[in-house]
């Protein structure tokens, strides 16, 4: 197991230097007005980095807690053919609650974009 | 689990304040200052200037000067500015139109309809990104423009209006070129349709109420899509004689429309190759003196963003005094900034491509 | 696995990466102009990525003024780490695996989300405006695809009672799993389109946006940036043939050719499909993801579970 | 051999990742940095040949910290960390820069300046230098050599605090801690700053403190600022009285004198007030501490970010400061008396941990050294190393399936109420957060 990870190790530095490789390569833009982010053409006035506001608020929350329930999924799924029908029902339960909660956050608007 | 580092109080969050044009791939001409909250318009002023070329300044340099202006008001419809201007001249020489002439202009007034109608049609699909609809209304712009080209010679060279008629009389190969175009269009018009997805972007978006349409000031599709019967072709009596009755859209959105431009492309194509069908017999133009007469006089037509209306005034010497055009272009861009508000920054391309706006014309 | 076949394997998948890319790039185009009804060659589809390359290549690297150039930095390198990084478990043919993780399915969809990272580090270091908005865009990628996307794939390791990818593939000898879970096949290439950045999901990169996250970036790192998400649209198609169309299943023909034909097939079928479509806004794209997708994959799930019960049953 | 050097590697991300979340200005990067240093230990747990656990803590952190990002954009103020970076070099406090943001390019330089548009100040202030490259020292403007920025006053890239009167002061007062209070010049016993002179007028009773980014945080005593935990400051050191103006200068071009209001000859410009040069000492010119283009002569609110205008000594010769007694480059490094002195390392470091984003961060960053120092503690004690491939090829995820439904059930359907219980949550929260 660990040669295998050695090896995607390896991958992981050749894919880091390769990039960096080509950035260094790189012709650099040296006249200043090149340099201006593009805004339409207009010289950019305004502030950038702001507190922007995330409309898909809700739907962040929500995805942490389902990011999490795939952390169960898999090992489920794994030993689901063997364990059998204690598995399926288990995991009827599982996705049943699940289902309320998708359908509360539903109900409650979370997916409706915020006007 | 994050949250409990936000503030129990209301949660305040800045606006992002950017540029939206003059040069960017959506919208072109104008600048509008988006203020995003979230990435919702909260607020659009529009800026202008970017297109302005002092068109009225230079008509009054003389009247072939402002006979060539005319057509150069609208870009994209140089006949409609064309005949508002011979219309304001012949008005002041009270001069009267062949019935000939009268049914050339309806033609190419109608084909530029439709050509131009069409590019919108193609711009919209193209920013929709239903991109058959997109190609087919390109294609069928391409054929259209080539029928245009057959009566008033290539793009740019568009002179073909003129005080006291038309310039030249049209080719026999045009009515033939006109019916092949309808019959494409006949063919294309399931491609046309919008699909659900797209129709779903449409719907509701960028709706303008009738009564705030008529007081700002709208005209041409943007109004008749509302459902305001407003149309200067039903004063005009060829068009009555053709069988003309306005097409009306329901709605006031994009979706209207989209709709109405599609009916309006193929009533336009009829009446084109109605108005060149049984021509009636006569010459194409009579000679309209513009120096000698003195007065004010205004000419209308209908364009395909709306009406289109050339002012003279002159002391009957060899220039105009005054040459004042007007569109409809610059009171739809003001609709924009009430209709901007609340939509979706990934909207806003499309909902200013709905209002079909020609910034050159708004500007002058 | 010894250094000599470590390095060969590295340089390998490097090559059949760049040319990977290139086919996609072509694919692409196919996609658009089948879409579109329009008549292009063949050879003009094969040469315009070419000719784009050289274009990058010369062009020079501008680094937008008051740039947070830290991040600019990363995004490619992130970006092009992870596809090289996906590109050793995809298995090529029977034993022709770089890196065989009892965890491979697991392993891939964790390392899709620094890319999704990657692409907002190349918006928000930009400091421009229709950067950030793409950054923003590009994080609701992430909350859009992932779920759905890993649901969707566990209807495999359900059936190959591995999370093994060469494991999936040999479960797959006598019924590939999209025959039968045609559900999670369909959900899978939705996310797919979603997680790769293909239309109708280009979001973060749109036109409203005049590019977005990608409009402040030039010659080179526009070439990375751009290339590892084309790469990244074959890596999930390939891996979208393995789960769900039997890898490289197939008679006659050597194994890796029918993974190569398989997962063509498929880019070309979501390419074609994604330009008929127009773009969806941010908020139609969460809400098709979390309204439609995610109970769709919980309907999955359960008619897989049964079919497997009534299987080993019955 | 080789796992010794991935551990080395690894842990080093690890460490790095949470110093550079606890000092970097941007709010963005520290999430950035926490993502690379919950990589890294996912990198250790590979290592210790837990691959599920690896991917299972890469796939939590990566989401989760994205989820956390973007509240954090939506929370809290400056998420690009450009005002705090702006404030830090305007303050001329060195260091750390790797780990902030990169320096912001300035924009396109002007046409080159004349010889004579050189202001005629005396002293070791003609001393130009560039922003970026201290190092780079030229009598007068131009362009850096390096980074072919334009150069700037030296005195004005690293302004002295607002000096105090010269007369009427007998009370010393530490900068960072207002409650030190002294009447003779000295060193503050908390940080070991030099005490600076402060005028009678202000007494102790009458100050309040208020915070240098909130200025509607109001507080009769020092402390935190609720809203970023900054340390507050005197309100008086941030608005000073007006002076009595006597001349009139451009704001750009300080060579230009005239006694009666009116347009600059060289830019048209309107001059603004400035006090005699022989007078004393002391602010001529208000200027927000975020945005330096805004200039007013009274002080008041930036127009741009609402901030307290803080006075501005660059726009007056400095060759006038007769209240210093040393005229030459004060500030940090070889501050005079009257300047803002030297700081300790201690509070520099202070200073720099108030302006970073640790504030916010600093549950998690102290969260993710703890775990990063028990792992590596655990691996580098731990029998087997270095590590080798130990028995056959265990598959983790069947074992972990297995344990889920037979011994562990109760966590397994536990977690689907936690997670319900998570949404609900989520849910109402967000429902009032974004009530606006």
């Amino acid at each position: 197991m660990s040669d295998n990870y050695a090896v995607l190790a390896t991958f992981l530095l050749a894919g880091v230097a390769l990039a960096m490789l080509v950035l260094a390569l790189a012709r650099k833009q040296e006249a200043p007005k090149a340099a201006e982010p593009f805004e339409s053409g207009s010289p950019s006035e305004h502030k950038t980095w702001v507190q922007f506001r995330v409309r898909y608020f809700l739907i962040a929350l929500v995805f942490v807690a389902f990011d999490m329930e795939m952390v169960y999924m898999f090992p489920w799924a794994v030993v689901f053919k063997r364990v059998g029908l204690v598995a399926f029902m288990d995991m009827f339960v599982f996705i049943a609650v699940l289902a309320v909660a998708i359908a509360y956050a539903w109900k409650e608007g979370a997916f409706e974009w915020e006007r | 689990m994050h949250a409990r580092q936000a503030p129990t109080r209301e949660m305040a969050t800045e606006d992002l304040v950017t540029w939206f044009g003059p040069e960017h791939p959506a919208v072109s001409g104008l600048r509008l200052q988006l203020t995003l909250d979230g990435e919702q318009v909260s607020a659009a002023e529009i800026e202008l200037g970017y297109r302005h070329r002092g068109l009225e300044k230079l008509a009054e340099r003389g009247w072939e000067q402002a006979a060539a202006i005319a057509s150069q008001v609208d870009p994209r419809a140089p006949h409609a500015g064309a005949a508002a201007y011979a219309r304001a001249v012949e008005a002041l020489a009270k001069a009267e139109l062949s019935g000939r002439a009268a049914r050339l202009r309806v033609a190419i007034l109608e084909l530029e309809r439709a050509a131009s109608h069409l590019a919108w049609l193609a711009n919209l699909a193209r920013l929709l990104e239903a991109r058959p609809a997109a190609r087919l209304a390109g294609h069928l712009y391409r054929r259209a423009s080539t029928a245009l080209a057959l009566l008033a010679g290539a793009p740019g060279a568009q002179r073909w209006i003129v005080p006291g008629g038309v310039a030249a009389d049209a080719p026999a190969d045009l009515l033939r070129a006109l019916s092949g175009v309808l019959d494409a269009l006949r063919g294309a018009l399931d491609g046309l349709r919008m699909d659900r997805l797209a129709e779903r972007r449409l719907n509701g978006l960028a709706l303008v109420d009738g009564g705030r349409a008529l007081e700002m000031g709208a005209a041409g599709p943007v109004l008749r899509a509302t459902g305001v019967p407003h149309d200067l072709r039903t004063s005009s009596e060829v068009y009555r004689a053709l069988g003309f009755e306005p097409v009306l859209g329901s709605g006031g959105d994009a979706r209207a429309r989209y709709s109405l431009h599609v009916a309006e492309v193929g009533q336009a194509l009829t009446l084109a190759q109605r108005a060149l069908t049984d021509l009636p017999r006569g010459a194409v133009a009579e000679k309209v003196p513009a120096i000698g007469v003195a007065g004010l006089a205004r000419g209308h037509a209908e364009g395909p963003r709306g009406e289109l209306s050339a002012t003279v005034l002159t002391d009957g010497g060899e220039r105009p005094l005054r040459v004042a055009f007007r569109g409809p272009s610059l009171a739809h861009a003001g609709l924009l900034s009430e209709l901007l508000v609340g939509s979706m920054l990934a909207d806003v391309p499309l909902a200013v491509a709905s209002l079909d706006l020609s910034m050159e014309e708004a500007e002058r | 696995m010894d250094p000599g076949a470590a390095l060969v394997g590295l340089f390998g998948t490097l090559a059949v990466l760049v040319v990977a890319t290139w086919l996609a790039a072509v694919l692409d185009g196919l996609g658009r102009a089948l879409a579109v009804h329009q008549p292009v060659g063949l050879a003009a589809l094969a040469a315009a990525p070419l000719a784009r390359l050289g274009r990058l290549v010369r062009r020079a690297d501008v680094i937008p003024a008051n740039a947070d150039g830290g991040l600019l930095w990363s995004a490619p390198v992130m970006a092009v780490a992870v596809v090289l990084l996906l590109a050793g478990v995809v298995p090529l043919g029977p034993g022709l695996v770089i890196a065989d993780l009892n965890i491979g399915l697991f392993y891939v969809i964790v390392l899709l989300a620094p890319f999704v990272v990657a692409l907002m580090n190349a918006g928000w270091g930009a400091n421009a405006k229709y950067g950030v908005l793409g950054a923003f865009r590009a994080a609701g990628h992430l909350l859009a695809y992932e779920v759905p996307f890993g649901f969707a794939a566990i209807g495999a390791p359900m059936a190959a009672e591995s999370l093994s990818l060469v494991k999936i593939v040999e479960g797959q000898d006598r019924l590939w799993y999209g025959v039968w879970q045609p559900v999670g096949f369909a959900i899978y290439l939705v996310s797919a389109a979603i997680i790769t950045y293909r239309p109708p999901f280009d979001l973060p990169a749109a036109d409203d946006l005049g590019g977005g996250v990608l409009a402040d970036v030039s010659g080179p790192r526009y070439l990375l940036l751009r290339g590892s998400m084309l790469a990244l649209w074959v890596l999930v198609s390939a891996l979208g043939a393995v789960l769900f169309l039997g890898g490289w299943l197939g008679p006659l023909l050597p194994g890796p050719v029918w993974l190569v034909l398989k997962t063509a097939a498929l880019m070309l079928a979501m390419s074609w499909v994604g330009y008929r479509l127009p773009r969806l806004r941010v908020d139609q794209m969460l809400g098709l993801s979390w309204k439609v997708l995610l109970p769709g994959t919980f309907l999955h799930i359960a008619i897989t579970g049964v079919v497997i019960l009534l299987q080993t049953g019955g | 051999m080789v796992e010794w050097l991935a551990f080395v590697l690894l842990a080093v991300i690890a460490v790095g990742g949470s110093l550079g979340m606890l000092l970097t200005m941007s709010m963005y990067r520290a999430a950035i940095f926490l993502m690379a240093s919950f990589v890294a230990l996912a990198g250790l747990f590979i290592l210790l040949q837990a691959d599920l656990l690896a991917a299972i803590q890469v796939m939590m952190n990566v989401g989760g910290m994205l989820v956390m990002l973007l509240f954090m954009v939506a929370l809290m103020m400056d998420p690009g960390g450009e005002m705090m970076w702006d404030m830090k070099r305007k303050m001329g406090l060195p260091g750390f820069s790797a780990l902030s943001m990169s320096m912001p390019r300035s924009p396109p330089p002007a046409e080159a300046a004349r010889p004579e548009d050189r202001p005629r100040t005396g002293g070791s202030n003609t001393d130009w230098t560039c922003p970026m490259h201290p190092e780079v020292s030229a009598p007068g403007p131009g362009s850096c050599p390096k980074c072919s920025m334009d150069l700037a006053p030296r005195a004005a890239l690293q302004p002295e605090a607002a000096p105090a009167a010269d007369t009427d002061t007998d009370t010393y007062a530490c900068p960072m801690h207002p409650e030190v209070q002294s009447s003779a010049p000295g060193q503050c016993p908390k940080c070991g700053m030099n005490l600076v002179p402060r005028e009678a007028a202000q007494e102790p009773s009458a100050t309040t403190y208020t915070c240098p980014m909130h200025p509607d945080v109001q507080s009769p005593t020092p402390g935190k600022c609720p809203k970023c935990g900054m340390d507050l400051v005197l309100q008086a050191e941030l608005q000073a009285p007006a002076p009595a103006a006597t001349t009139y200068t451009c704001p750009m071009h300080p060579e230009v004198q005239s006694s009666t209001p009116g347009k600059c000859p060289k830019c048209s410009m309107d001059l603004v007030p400035q006090e005699d040069p022989q007078a004393v000492a002391g602010p001529t010119a208000y200027t927000c501490p975020m945005h330096p283009e805004v200039r007013s002569s009274t002080p008041g609110k930036c127009p741009k970010c609402s901030m307290d205008l803080v006075p501005d000594e660059s726009a007056a010769p400095m060759a006038g400061h007769a209240g210093m007694q040393h005229g030459g480059e004060g500030g940090m490094h070889h501050g005079g008396d009257g300047a803002m002195p030297r700081m300790s390392p201690a509070a520099h470091y202070k200073m720099m941990v108030d302006m970073a984003m640790s504030t916010a961060l600093l549950p998690w960053a102290i969260a993710i050294g703890v775990v990063s120092a028990l792992l590596l503690s655990w691996v580098l004690l731990r029998a087997t190393w270095p590590l080798s491939p130990t028995g056959p090829n265990a598959d983790d995820v069947s074992v972990v399936g297995e344990l889920l439904l037979s011994r562990y059930m109760i966590g397994f359907e536990g977690a689907a109420y936690l997670i319900l219980a998570g949404v609900i949550g989520a849910v109402l929260l967000g429902k009032r957060e974004h009530r606006r």
